[in-house]
């Protein structure tokens, strides 16, 4: 019952942020209904008994979306970007694709629904019973069955900054 | 004005614009492209008002220019109306002067030295600094009854016979000021923050400096080693014997060093003056009614802050036909500009606090 | 100083003034014999005890340095004065900058201590700009001076010494004396919008511009 | 709607506990802050020869209660042009991230908010973390030029400073193989060794970076009073002020915390371990008694009869406070039998007393700093962040991790892990000043070119 609540609290409040992210024409706003929608998330992650998850999911975009702060204060005009075109021009290209993505979910459920064992509804149990050490776990996950790919996304991420850096520096 | 760039407003109501000094700032980011000081809002017409009173009633605005170190305007004043009469303070009047003049420069430094501490951050030394220039102010009330606006001296020598225990009390606050200073150094000379927020911060070289007619520490502190004091002696400044202390860069830094080098300095000449405090009359022989020869005169002091000089031009009247007061934290503020372009927001108020300027003297 | 011998007249005039002429009547009874004992006990002093007869306290100046400066601009000076053992040029006025340039890199009176003017409104050229100017090689000082009538503009020192600037704008502001050359030429010390200049001897004490008061301040009178 | 009381009851069933310590941490909370303030005062006072608030009962300790309600009846101001609704979030936002972060802290054995929360002193750093989302909202909402630049500066200041706290964090976490607050705890308890011992370095890392983060003198640039007035907080008055302010203490306490239960033991008696020393025992009531019999001393000095009854009712807290620190460890001192029944009790009750003495003298040593030292420039502050505490750290746990395997090698256990992190601390040290030294080399270097923008980096 309470988890229900809570489910549909959390669920709610993302999509309803996420809709106002995008319809907000002050950019601030729209960065701040971004980070309601994703601490929603987070709430709905810490729901699933995914805790580490869940503050990854604070610290990380804590940490992200303050940049991103920083980069529309100090970048953004908002005198003149309340005057300019809100939507692009594709947006009918963008109703159908999101109509046909809205219309896949749908038949997912649709169709999970006629064949057992076989879709979503089953997972929320899940979690809450076999993962009762989250941390531990990720920890053990990523550092013995997926060590390769965890490393390879390291580096990525290393070259990416180091990138970063060097562009900077260049223009400096 | 391109997108990156900021322009704010300093004051007139910041907390460390040391009154209603009002800065426009023109920033990229935090750094400083351009700024201009926007000055007056304590204009009371000082000069104006001169023309309208005789010399002796106009003694007393003066104290109200620089309000800090009341002490130093009005002996420049006196000395310049003095000149203007062909008068000369006798050696016990001048002995005395000189004293409370240098006791007033400690405490003008002291409130300076405050007031850039606690701009820059470091909360502890204005109290430390306001516990000796209470005793300053202590001395001077004991003095004149008066402890900001003092109106200490007279036109001719002195307003009042100096208190039984005058010597006693200066002594007493040398003794004690020696190890005081040692405390505000422990504090901050060595400290490696604010040796990192006044070192290289707001360079004035010596040929700006003397361009820009800075006096006072702030010359000094760039390297040269003019002081009136020693240039053109006044008061009793010739029977004692003290150093200038001079810079090398020019910086904040140095200017810090100046001031509190000249603090100790002060304090030698107040020792040296108690000693032999001659007797004698304290007031020449100036009649009622000061009615000096027509022509001019210009005089200058060395006030704490740097050179306060009076213009004074008279028409044979009771009345000063002009008075002009050179201001030295007007002037100084001038190279405030110079000092400011390239460095951060916070450097700014630094720099505020090193020029050392009182808007009451800036305004008039 | 030629004028001045003939310039305690104006301040008569100006005694008429209302807080000046209760002064006299107060203070001049008693006022004569304390002034005639007092230039008696000073050494310096060397005025003669009368006080009437005015003493005469400038004195041509005629030194080597006048010398000098006399031959190199001539004409150009117009006084070479001493009052109380201060030395005063009076120059030309079209010639300030130049003279100024010299003065600071020949004679290297480097630092501008000081620029104000000085209001005769009797005189043809009523007003006077005053340089004070100090030497550090030479611990001298001199003041230079140049007459200005009410239409005359000054030419700018602020590109001999940049200091001059602010103390320009503070002779604009008080005197209205135009500064030609000078790099930003506004009032510094009054507002902006601000009329008349109140340092000049035909603006009452008690004057201000009450149209500006009203509409900045929202009260009838500053006084 | 019976099925929804229901399900409220069964709600309310499992969490009164918390429910009820949350309502209080909200309602105690701004007292102790206030309190906070008063004692931050009275220090400030004391260290430059002054006397503090002396006026509002006796030796002004209801100070704290009429600037509260000061606070409460001022105007409430909104800028005309501020962004409303933003400007009524932000402190709230402030103050809630502050609140909630409280929660994953163990004030002893007994006193938690969010039992045995997995992921412990993460969720601790993670949602203090997001007051800085008030700061920058709040700053950039005012409407004023020194707002934001005071929000801009306070989150280049936590990005930078929060890798380095984090990495400081780490290197202590290696030693517990945990996050679980009290396991974190535990685990002091069992090596008988603080983690300040085996990793001062990170210990060094994380108080620097806990003063910057919570915006405190020397790095209180975002709200530097003689710069930007009062940086975010320039446009905020009366409650929403204090609401601010509140943030401000309670992350302060928070920081304090999550040192003390990583690097100073947390709720541990200092030589928890060692039987001799256990006299300790009775350092704090007689503490509390020597505050008691002190302020009964100054009675006869109070100048009002309000005052002195005042002043009678604070020993006599004192003593009520250190009855109950005496009760479990005097019994079994007079009965012997006791030991079992009193044992919770000793843990609880003195686990409390030596958690917030410890946080009170973190927090102390932060107010000692702001009275000592002036303040940095923002770019000297980068640098700090930047170019010496993150490389120092991510040095540091690197050598922490070889030294754990050395000391797992050589089995060593308790004090005897000094052996193998004394050696990693001084190589860390080492290269703290191999960085100082480069820094110099660079800045000599530097000297004459431009000056680098420090909001790049």
């Amino acid at each position: 019952m309470l988890d229900k609540v809570l489910f549909y609290f959390f669920a709610g409040i993302a999509v309803a942020s996420a809709a106002l992210m995008v319809t907000r024409r002050n950019v601030v706003h729209s960065a701040i209904f971004l980070i309601t929608a994703l601490l929603a998330t987070a709430g709905i992650f810490l729901q699933l008994r995914a805790e580490f998850l869940f503050i990854v999911q604070i610290i990380l975009y804590v940490g992200g979306i303050m940049v991103l702060f920083v980069f529309v204060i100090m970048l953004v005009n908002l005198d003149v970007a309340l005057q300019q075109m809100q939507f692009a021009r594709q947006k009918w290209v963008a109703l159908i694709v999101a109509l046909a993505l809205a219309g896949q979910v749908g038949v997912m459920f649709w169709t999970s629904g006629k064949m057992p064992g076989q879709g979503l509804p089953v997972l929320t149990a899940v979690a809450a019973n076999r993962l009762p050490l989250n941390s531990e776990a990720v920890a053990k996950s990523l550092f013995d069955s997926y060590l390769l790919p965890f490393e390879i996304a390291s580096v990525l991420l290393l070259v990416a900054m180091i990138g970063a850096v060097v562009m900077a520096k260049k223009r400096a | 004005m391109g997108a990156d760039e900021l322009v704010i407003n300093m004051g007139p109501q910041h907390p460390s614009t040391h009154g209603v000094l009002r800065v426009k700032l023109k920033l990229d980011g935090e750094r400083v492209i351009g700024s201009e000081c926007i000055i007056g809002y304590l204009h009371r017409g000082v000069e104006k008002i001169a023309e309208n009173r005789t010399y002796q009633q106009f003694a007393p605005y003066v104290d109200r220019m620089d309000y800090v170190a009341a002490v130093s305007s009005g002996l420049g004043y006196c000395e310049a109306v003095e000149k203007l009469l062909l008068v000369e303070a006798p050696l016990r009047a001048r002995v005395i002067r000189t004293i409370l003049t240098e006791l007033q420069r400690i405490a003008s430094h002291l409130l300076w030295l405050g007031t850039h501490a606690l701009d820059i951050g470091a909360l502890t030394p204005l109290f430390y600094c306001f516990r000796e220039r209470e005793e300053i102010l202590k001395i001077f009330e004991k003095y004149c009854g008066a402890r900001l606006t003092t109106h200490a001296f007279r036109i001719g020598g002195l307003q009042y016979e100096a208190y039984d225990t005058l010597e006693k009390d200066v002594e007493r606050f040398c003794k004690d000021f020696e190890s005081r200073i040692s405390e505000y150094e422990t504090l901050l000379t060595q400290n490696r923050i604010w040796i990192g927020r006044t070192k290289g911060v707001g360079i004035l070289t010596a040929e700006d400096a003397i361009a820009f007619g800075v006096t006072g520490p702030v010359l000094r502190a760039s390297g040269v080693k003019w002081d009136i004091r020693k240039a053109a002696p006044y008061a009793a400044y010739n029977q004692y014997k003290f150093e200038i202390p001079v810079g090398t860069t020019g910086d904040t830094y140095d200017r810090y060093l100046v001031r509190m080098e000249e603090m100790r300095q002060s304090r030698l000449i107040c020792l040296q003056a108690i000693e032999n405090i001659p007797s004698g009359p304290i007031l020449a022989k100036v009649g009622k009614v000061l009615k000096p020869p027509p022509g001019e005169v210009y005089h200058a002091i060395e006030a704490p802050k740097g050179e306060i000089g009076y213009y004074i031009v008279s028409d044979g009247t009771v009345m000063p036909y002009r008075v002009h007061i050179r201001p030295p934290s007007f002037i100084n503020l001038q190279a405030f500009d110079r000092m400011v372009r390239g460095h951060l927001v916070a450097d700014v108020v630094a720099i505020i606090g090193t020029i050392d300027i009182v808007l009451g003297e800036v305004d008039r | 100083m030629a004028d001045e011998p003939k310039e305690p007249k104006p301040p008569q005039v100006h005694t008429g003034d209302k807080p000046v002429s209760s002064t006299p009547a107060v203070s001049a009874p008693p006022g004569k014999p304390a002034d005639a004992s007092a230039p008696a006990a000073p050494p310096k002093a060397a005025a003669p005890a009368p006080p009437k007869p005015p003493v005469v306290l400038q004195t041509p100046l005629d030194n080597e340095f006048v010398t000098r400066f006399r031959t190199k601009f001539g004409a150009a000076l117009l006084e070479a004065m001493e009052d109380r053992k201060q030395a005063i040029l009076t120059v030309d006025r079209v010639r300030l900058v130049e003279i100024a340039r010299h003065l600071r890199e020949e004679e290297k009176f480097d630092m501008l201590a000081d620029l104000t003017a000085v209001d005769w409104p009797k005189r043809e050229k009523r007003f006077d700009v005053v340089l004070n100017l100090y030497s550090f090689a030479k611990n001298e000082r001199l003041r230079l001076k140049v007459w200005a009538a009410d239409a005359e503009d000054v030419p700018s020192v602020v590109s001999v010494w940049p200091t001059a600037n602010w103390q320009e704008r503070e002779v604009f502001d008080m005197f209205g004396i135009i500064f030609s050359g000078h790099p930003n030429l506004k009032r510094i010390l009054l507002p902006d919008e601000w009329q008349g200049y109140p340092l000049r001897k035909d603006y009452d004490i008690l004057q201000q511009d009450t149209a500006w008061v009203r509409e900045n301040l929202g009260i009838e009178s500053g006084q | 709607m019976n099925a929804t009381l229901q399900a409220t009851l069964e709600f309310l069933k499992l969490y009164w506990a918390p429910l009820l310590c949350g309502v209080a941490v909200v309602a105690i909370l701004p007292l102790i802050v206030g309190y906070i303030v008063l004692v931050e005062r009275k220090i400030m006072a004391d260290m430059q020869a002054r006397l503090g608030p002396m006026r509002v009962g006796p030796h002004g300790l209801l100070q704290p209660i009429a600037d509260a309600v000061k606070l409460l009846i001022k105007e409430d101001i909104i800028p005309e042009h501020a962004d409303k609704l933003v400007f009524w979030l932000a402190p709230v936002l402030s103050v809630g991230a502050g609140l909630l972060s409280l929660a994953g802290l163990a004030i002893g054995p007994a006193f938690q908010i969010a039992q045995d929360i997995n992921i412990g002193i993460l969720f601790v750093v993670g949602i203090s973390a997001l007051g800085i989302f008030g700061i920058v909202l709040g700053g950039w909402a005012s409407n004023s030029h020194y707002s934001l630049m005071g929000a801009l500066r306070s989150s280049a200041q936590l990005v930078s400073y929060e890798t380095a706290a984090g990495m400081a964090l780490v290197s202590a976490l290696l030693f517990t193989g945990t996050l679980n607050v009290k396991s974190i705890v535990e685990a002091q308890s069992k090596e008988g060794i603080w983690f300040v011992l085996l990793a001062p370095v990170a210990f060094f890392t994380y108080l620097v970076a806990s003063i910057a983060e919570t915006n405190r003198a020397p790095f209180d640039l975002p709200e530097a009073e003689s710069e930007l007035v009062a940086g975010y907080m320039t446009e905020f008055s009366g409650f929403r002020w204090s609401l601010y302010f509140l943030a401000e203490y309670t992350n302060m306490i928070v920081v304090a915390s999550v040192a003390t239960t990583l690097f100073l033991g947390g709720w541990l008696r200092p030589f928890a371990g060692v039987s001799w020393l256990n006299f300790l025992d009775f350092v704090p009531p007689l503490v509390l008694i020597a505050i008691g019999a002190y302020c009964v001393l100054r009675v006869t000095k109070q100048p009002t009869r309000v005052q002195q009854l005042f002043m009678l009712a604070v020993a006599g807290l004192c003593f009520v406070v250190a009855l109950v620190l005496a009760a479990p460890v005097v019994l079994p001192v007079i009965k012997p039998s006791l030991r079992e029944a009193v044992a919770p009790f000793y843990a609880g009750i003195h686990g409390g007393f030596w958690f917030i003495f410890k946080v009170s003298l973190y927090i102390y040593f932060f107010m000692w700093l702001r009275f000592t030292i002036p303040r940095y420039r923002f770019d000297q502050l980068m640098r700090l962040g930047w170019h010496f505490l993150i490389p120092l750290s991510i040095i540091n746990v690197l050598l922490v991790g070889v030294a754990l395997i050395a000391g797992a090698y050589f089995q060593l256990h308790g004090w005897g892990l000094l052996l193998v992190t004394t050696p990693a601390a001084i190589l860390a040290l080492v290269a703290a000043f191999l960085i100082l030294a480069i820094e110099k080399q660079h800045d000599a270097r530097q000297e004459q070119t431009a000056p680098s923008d420090f909001y790049a980096g």
